[in-house]
C-alpha cells in the first residue's frame, strides 16, 4: 500500500490553501533498466479533494508530473476545524486517501 | 472572526455558485479527453480537447524558473483572473506528451495552482485557461533545463 | 568479519594513543597510521574500480595534504611527468572541434557504475568556461573561453603557434608535469583520452573555427 | 457588495502570493539558480520520508520485534532530539565512533535482531536500506535550526577526526581525486552546484549542515553514507563500504569542522 499523503491546509483570508506532498513514483514509461527493458508506466492520473465531504478539486495528471508529487491549490472560504480531504488514483487502480483539519 | 451569520451566508454564495452557476468539476468542461495526454504537439492537443486558436493574454500568469537546476522538478505556479474558467492545463511543448497536467476549476477553488513537472530538455513552458465559452488564453515562458552534477 | 577485526584494531589503536597524547590528540605519524589503516578496511572493489586504485603513485602521495610539497619536490615531479608526455605520434595536433565539444561535455568514465572498456569523456565543463553558449560550467579551473583567441593563435599550424599548441598538448595529456598537484587530471598519461579525443579536445580550444574562439 | 469586493480582493491576493514578484530582465545564471531553489523550498518530499521514519522509529519490527525507541543515539535511550547533530561521537557499547547510520544498524541488530553485515550490504534504495533512509530523515529531522556540537573528548574521537583529514586530501584512483580537489577552496563549483569548503565551517545549512537531504534528481533521500558513496563514485575510487570507518572519520571530519552551523536537514537538493 502506498504510503501517506502529507497535507497541509492552513486558513488564509477566508480561503483555505492546500498543500500536499504525495508518494509516487511517477514513472514514465520511456525510461529503459540496465538491462534496455522499458520500465512500464505507473503515475498518478486523477487527483480530488473535499471540503467537509463535498467535493471542490479535481485534476487529471501525466506521467510528467515530478515524483513525489507536490500540489498546492485554494479552497474558497473554510475555516479552521474543517476537514479538508485528499485523494489520488494512480493507472495501475492503486488509491491513497487522506485527511487534514485545516488550522 | 467570521460569525455563524458571515458563514451562513458564505455558505449560501458558495453553494448558490455550486447550484447556480456550473455543475461541479468533470461537468464543468465536459470530461478531459484522456486522449489529450497522447498529443505529441500543441496543435494536437488543441484538437483533442476541440478547441479553437489559443490567445496569449495577461489574464493567465504563469511562474516558473528561468533555469532549472534538474530538468525532473521543474516547480510551475499557474492562475488566472479571467471570468469562467473552468479549466486550467500545464504544458511543456518539448516532452513527448505536450500536456502535463489539467486542473478543474470549480466555482469552489480558485484559479490559481502549483506543482511541479519534469521537462526532458529546454522547452518552452505554457499555462492555459479554457473560459466557460471555450476561450483559450495563455501565459507562455521558457525554462532552461541545465546539466547538473558531474555529468557521470 | 575482516571489517570488524580491522575495526577493533583502529579501536585498539586509539587507546594506546590515548595513552600517551591526552590532551593534545593523536600525534602526526598515529592520525596516519589509522587512517591508512582505515583506508584498506573500508574499501571493496566493484565494477571496474579495483582496489590498486588506492596504490599512490608519487604525485599522488606527494599531493594528499592540506600543505603544498617543498619547491624542491615540485620541481622534481614536474620533471617526472614532463618525461612521461607523448607528443602525438603523427605529428598533428589538431582534430574535429565538434568532437571535442562532446567530449567537453561528457563527464563519464572509469566509475565503478561505468562499463569495461568504455571511452571516458573529458569532464571539461565541470571545471572550466569553454564555449559561451554552455551555461553550465564548472570553476574549479580558470575559464577556457576564447583560448587560443587570447594567446594570439590565428593558424594553429603556424610555427609562430607552436610554443602554445605544444603547451595545451602537455598539459591535457599529464598537467602535472606543468604544476605538480594540479587538481587536473592526466588524461593522457593514465590513458583516461586517447590519442584522437586530446586532439579533438585541442580543436575545440585552439582551432580558430571553434565557438570558443569566436569574436 | 463589500463582501464580494472584499472576496475578490482576497482572491487576487492569493494569486499574488502564489505568483510572487516579476522577473527581472537580467538575471545571473546564480540567480536563477537561486530562485529554482526557493520555489522549492516549501514542500520539501524529504517530510514524505520523515513520516515514515517515525513511524518506523516507534514500530516494533525485526526478529526480536522491538521498536527502536529504546535505542541510544549518544543523549540516552530513546532520546532523539538533539542527537544528530552530535553525531559522529563514540559509544562505550560498541568501542566505535558511529555516525547515524552505523549507530541505527547497532540498534537494529542488538534491539531487533536484524543482521547488520547484511544490511549494510544490501544496496541503496533497496530492502532496509530504505527504511534506514526514512529513519535519517527522521531523526535528523528531529534536530532541525539546532547547531552542530559535536564532542572531540574521547581519545577515539580526536584519531578519527585527524585520520578524517587526512583521507580528505588522499588522493587516489585514475584521476587523482581526493575529496580536497572539489571541497578544498572557497566559491567553487562543479557545472552549476557550488561546492562548499568542507576543511572548515562553510557554514549554516552548508554542506555537512544540509545533509541528509532530498534528492530531486532521484527522487530519492539520501544519508550522508550515500552522499560520500556518490562523491566516491565520481572520485573514480572503489567502493567505501556501508558505515566503514573511512566514511565515518570525514563525517567526524566535517561534522567537527561545521561546529557552530545551523543544521537544515533533511534538506533538498538537485
Amino acid at each position: 500500500m502506498a504510503d501517506p499523503m502529507r497535507i497541509r491546509a492552513q486558513a488564509l483570508n477566508g480561503n483555505v490553501v492546500v498543500k500536499v506532498l504525495m508518494q509516487h513514483e511517477m514513472e514514465t514509461g520511456q525510461r529503459k533498466d540496465a538491462n534496455g527493458k522499458t520500465i512500464p508506466a505507473w503515475h498518478i492520473t486523477d487527483v480530488s479533494a473535499s471540503l467537509n465531504g463535498t467535493p471542490v478539486f479535481s485534476a487529471q495528471w501525466g506521467p510528467a508530473v515530478s515524483k513525489n508529487p507536490f500540489l498546492q491549490f485554494t479552497i474558497k472560504g473554510g475555516k479552521a476545524g474543517d476537514k479538508v480531504s485528499v485523494q489520488w488514483v494512480d493507472n495501475l487502480g492503486n488509491k491513497r486517501v487522506d485527511e487534514a483539519t485545516v488550522v | 472572526m467570521n460569525t455563524r451569520r458571515d458563514l451562513i451566508k458564505q455558505g449560501a454564495l458558495l453553494a448558490g455558485l455550486l447550484a447556480g452557476v456550473l455543475p461541479l468539476q468533470a461537468g464543468a468542461a465536459e470530461a478531459l479527453a484522456k486522449s489529450a495526454f497522447d498529443a505529441k504537439t500543441l496543435d494536437e492537443l488543441y484538437k483533442a480537447l476541440g478547441l479553437g486558436k489559443p490567445v496569449e493574454s495577461k489574464e493567465v500568469q504563469l511562474s516558473a524558473p528561468d533555469i532549472a537546476e534538474n530538468g525532473a522538478v521543474v516547480p510551475v505556479t499557474i492562475a488566472s483572473g479571467a471570468a469562467n474558467v473552468v479549466r486550467m492545463l500545464v504544458l511543456v511543448e518539448k516532452n513527448p506528451s505536450v500536456l502535463t497536467a489539467s486542473f478543474d476549476v470549480s466555482p469552489a477553488v480558485e484559479a490559481a495552482f502549483q506543482t511541479r513537472v519534469k521537462m526532458g530538455q529546454t522547452s518552452n513552458l505554457y499555462a492555459v485557461a479554457i473560459t466557460a465559452d471555450k476561450k483559450v488564453l495563455f501565459a507562455q515562458k521558457e525554462v532552461k533545463v541545465t546539466l547538473g552534477g558531474c555529468g557521470g | 568479519m575482516k571489517t570488524v577485526h580491522l575495526i577493533s584494531a583502529a579501536a585498539g589503536l586509539a587507546i594506546v594513543a590515548g595513552c600517551a597524547t591526552q590532551a593534545m590528540g593523536p600525534s602526526e605519524a598515529e592520525a596516519t597510521a589509522a587512517a591508512d589503516a582505515m583506508i584498506k578496511s573500508s574499501f571493496r572493489e566493484q565494477g571496474i574500480a579495483k582496489l590498486d586504485r588506492l596504490e599512490q603513485d608519487a604525485v599522488q602521495k606527494a599531493c594528499s595534504s592540506d600543505k603544498p610539497p617543498t619547491a624542491d619536490v615540485s620541481a622534481k615531479i614536474e620533471a617526472e611527468q614532463m618525461a612521461t608526455v607523448k607528443w602525438p605520434t603523427n605529428g598533428q595536433y589538431l582534430g574535429d572541434w565538434k568532437e571535442g565539444e562532446k567530449l567537453a561535455q561528457n563527464g563519464r568514465g572509469m566509475t565503478w557504475t561505468d562499463p569495461a572498456g568504455a571511452k571516458s569523456g573529458g569532464n571539461c565543463y565541470n571545471c572550466h568556461q569553454i564555449s559561451k553558449a554552455e551555461i553550465s560550467f564548472g570553476t574549479i579551473g580558470p575559464s577556457l573561453y576564447q583560448y587560443g583567441r587570447l594567446r594570439g593563435v590565428s593558424d594553429p599550424a603556424s610555427a609562430q603557434s607552436e610554443p602554445i599548441v605544444k603547451y595545451t598538448w602537455g598539459k591535457i595529456y599529464n598537467a602535472k608535469a606543468y604544476s605538480a598537484c594540479s587538481n587536473m587530471p592526466r588524461f593522457g598519461h593514465v590513458g583516461v583520452l586517447d590519442e584522437d579525443q586530446i586532439r579533438d579536445i585541442m580543436a575545440l580550444l585552439l582551432d580558430p573555427k571553434s565557438p570558443v574562439n569566436a569574436e | 457588495m463589500s463582501k464580494t469586493a472584499l472576496a475578490i480582493a482576497g482572491v487576487m491576493a492569493g494569486v499574488i502570493a502564489l505568483i510572487g514578484a516579476p522577473a527581472l530582465a537580467q538575471k545571473s545564471t546564480s540567480d536563477g539558480i537561486a530562485e529554482y531553489r526557493a520555489m522549492l523550498a516549501d514542500g520539501n518530499p524529504a517530510e514524505l520520508f520523515e513520516a515514515k521514519g517515525e513511524e518506523l522509529w516507534k514500530t516494533p519490527r525485526g526478529p526480536k520485534g522491538a521498536s527502536l525507541e529504546r535505542c541510544d543515539l549518544g543523549k540516552g535511550a530513546g532520546v532523539v532530539k538533539g542527537a544528530f547533530v552530535e553525531l559522529p561521537r563514540y559509544f562505550g557499547d560498541t568501542g566505535r565512533v558511529q555516525d547515524l547510520e552505523s549507530r541505527l544498524l547497532s540498534c537494529m541488530e542488538t534491539l531487533q535482531g536484524f543482521d547488520a553485515k547484511a544490511i549494510a550490504a544490501t544496496p541503496f534504495g533497496k530492502g532496509e536500506q530504505t527504511n534506514l533512509e526514512a529513519l535519517v530523515a527522521y531523526i535528523s529531522a528531529e534536530s532541525r535550526g539546532m547547531k552542530f556540537n559535536l564532542p572531540q573528548t574521547h581519545t577515539a574521537e580526536k584519531l578519527m577526526y585527524a585520520a578524517g583529514k587526512k583521507i580528505f586530501y588522499f588522493r587516489g584512483g585514475p584521476y587523482d581525486f581526493a575529496c580536497a580537489t572539489c571541497h578544498g577552496e572557497d566559491g567553487k563549483r562543479i557545472r552549476l552546484q557550488d561546492l562548499p569548503a568542507l576543511y572548515k565551517n562553510p557554514g549554516d545549512a552548508v554542506g555537512f549542515a544540509s545533509w541528509p537531504a532530498y534528492r530531486v534528481s532521484s527522487g530519492e533521500l539520501w544519508g550522508m553514507q550515500r552522499r560520500l558513496n556518490d562523491c566516491y563514485r565520481q572520485q573514480r575510487f572503489p567502493y567505501p563500504g556501508y558505515a566503514s570507518d573511512a566514511t565515518i572519520a570525514l563525517a567526524t571530519y566535517m561534522g567537527v569542522n561545521s561546529k557552530g552551523a545551523v543544521s537544515s536537514a533533511p534538506a533538498l537538493k538537485r
